[in-house]
């Protein structure tokens, strides 16, 4: 198969695909080897080609996939009013703290935060499907750790946890206002 | 333990709006100022909004820090721990359900404040006497670190909020699928019928005959590209070896046998002729021509 | 706005929904009226602009929806097989009469089966390409004659029908039952 078709079909499997597709599930399209080398050129060369258009083709986590550019948010978004729901202070914080110091045990998060964690907290970033339990610490009780999943660095655009944003430096002092 | 600020359905507060929630507050707060600097007065009154507004001990603390712009690596405990208590008496005189974890922190603010009036104990050789506040120095970074984090990734485009994906429409019915046949099913439907009518004798086929039986079908097949008759020398091509050109006679011979077709010759030693019994295209073409108007010429 | 803009917010909004679009509902993300006769010009330029895509822009009864094209089904198909579907036992043992018994009429399938000949079984097979008729039998009604396509030979891996596993052996095999 000629490299111009392998990639019209790449961009007809991309643009159907419903998650992020891994190389190694292209790859498994065609009976010819594709190495990666030629795969990975060829994803270089549909993101060109779409770099005009309103979608783009992003690489994730867990593969690539085509999104909707963010200028059109405005028009779609008027829709479908039923968005995502607005995250509490208490779940933002308890998913930094699970984001950037994973895996934690739900004590750790107490510890950082100062207060109790309510369950609903950790059910709600489950339920989102962007944390989950990776294992146990070996301590009495043998509380469960928490990291971030896949579909919460895919949610968010990222390929890895490394991706996300710096720490800010915590300045000694610092004016509200 | 429950917080109220820990509630999931606390409206989101931005920066921006916890400051605008004191906005009172502030001009208090700037009145304040002159006589007690490092003092932030909260009028009784918003002492419940407050306990929604922040997230627990740290985040008061930070607050009350910041918001006084007090060097986090110094921080004056006297003060600080009085207004904090100053709060927390507030809190207690107006039966809010405070949580025990403004207690706990009550508690340790107080041990920080007296260790920081005891004579430091001295170092060993080289070491570093460690500071009382340490600690709460440490957590309080650390909580601002995650709170600033949790703000950062509230702000990161996500899916479906900022961005869709893409997905076409897939019609699988579109998706011609033939089904897969192998050979062993073929033997295996033939051992069907042959279990079923018992035609075991009947049907005794081995390669031989089978390859009498494909040559009978290619000579058709040829028949019929040449219009179903042809000279008997044509169906046979020296390519096909000595061993192919007997299967073809022999298929040839079958098909005669069959009533396929027929083989005739004029005379002795006249040309040989084959025709595809059924077809007699000739015919055919002939009453075509015949039939088609504006032709009567030909 | 401009037109060519309103088609990229039509183009971004048709790629991202998950159901036919309502020129309803094309229309509500503009501030501005989109007239009917707009809104189907833009379309139609779309469809077109996609002609050479693997995706292709189809109007459906209830909207408008961008559709991989079926050629590439196969291909995407390989992600997530399906089992293959099975003929029936009518068509597989026609099939085995016409390929060891080849050239045979109709009657001759139906007097080896013992049961009649669905007209659908011999359509099955010569729509696959797999069987044909190859001549007339000299028997009143001159009844076709079916044989096996050099394409089902290919289709099953073999050269010749001589390569077809011998019925002598498959006695055998049966006797040793």
């Amino acid at each position: 198969m000629e490299p111009s078709q392998v990639k019209r079909v790449l961009e007809a499997a991309l643009l159907a695909a419903r998650e992020p597709m891994s190389p190694h599930d292209m790859k498994r399209m065609f009976d010819e080897e594709l190495s990666t080398d030629m795969l990975r050129k060829l994803l270089d060369e549909l993101r060109e080609e779409w770099g005009e258009r309103p979608v783009e083709l992003i690489q994730l986590a867990s593969g690539w996939r085509f999104r909707t550019r963010a200028e059109y948010l405005p028009y779609i978004e008027r829709l479908n009013p039923e968005r995502p729901p607005k995250y509490s202070r208490a779940v933002l914080e308890t998913l930094a703290i699970i984001a950037y110091r994973q895996p934690v045990t739900r004590g750790d998060i107490e510890e950082i935060r100062g207060v109790a964690v309510n369950a609903n907290v950790i059910k709600t970033l489950e339920e989102r499907g962007w944390i989950d339990v990776v294992g146990h610490r070996e301590t009495p009780g043998r509380p469960a750790l928490f990291a971030t999943t896949k579909q919460f660095l895919d949610d968010l655009g990222l390929r890895s946890v490394s991706e996300l944003p710096p720490l800010e430096q915590i300045s000694q002092t610092l004016e509200l206002e | 333990m429950t917080v109220a600020g820990d509630v999931l359905d606390t409206p989101e507060i931005e920066p921006a709006a916890q400051t605008g929630l004191f906005e009172p507050v502030a001009r208090i707060y700037g009145q304040a100022m002159e006589q007690m600097p490092l003092d932030l007065y909260i009028p009784p009154d918003a002492l419940a909004i407050m306990l929604d507004a922040f997230e627990g001990p740290l985040d008061l603390l930070l607050y009350m820090i910041r918001r006084a712009n007090i060097d986090i690596l110094d921080i004056p405990m006297a003060p600080l721990t009085r207004q904090y208590l100053d709060y927390v008496d507030a809190m207690r005189a107006q039966n809010l359900e405070l949580a025990a974890d403004y207690l706990v922190m009550a508690a340790l603010l107080i041990e920080i404040k007296s260790r920081m009036l005891l004579p430091r104990p001295k170092a060993a050789e080289g070491d570093e006497v460690e500071d009382p506040r340490a600690e709460l120095v440490r957590r309080l970074m650390e909580y601002e670190q995650m709170k600033l984090a949790g703000q950062k990734l509230n702000e990161m485009p996500q899916a479906e909020r900022e961005f869709f994906w893409v997905e076409t429409l897939v019609e699988k019915s579109l998706l011609i699928r033939h089904p897969e046949v192998s050979v062993d099913d073929l033997k295996e439907a033939w051992m069907a019928i042959v279990r079923q009518a018992g035609l075991k004798k009947h049907h005794k086929i081995g390669r031989e005959e089978l390859s009498v039986r494909e040559h009978m079908g290619i000579i058709l097949r040829t028949l019929q590209e040449k219009g179903g008759f042809v000279q008997f020398e044509t169906l046979f091509d020296p390519e096909m070896g000595a061993p192919g050109l007997v299967v073809h006679f022999l298929a040839m011979l079958e098909l005669g046998r069959e009533k396929m077709i027929r083989i005739t010759q004029t005379e002795a030693f006249a040309p040989i002729y084959i025709n595809l019994s059924s077809g007699e295209p000739e015919a055919v073409m002939e009453e075509g021509d015949g039939a088609e108007p504006g032709q009567a010429g030909a």
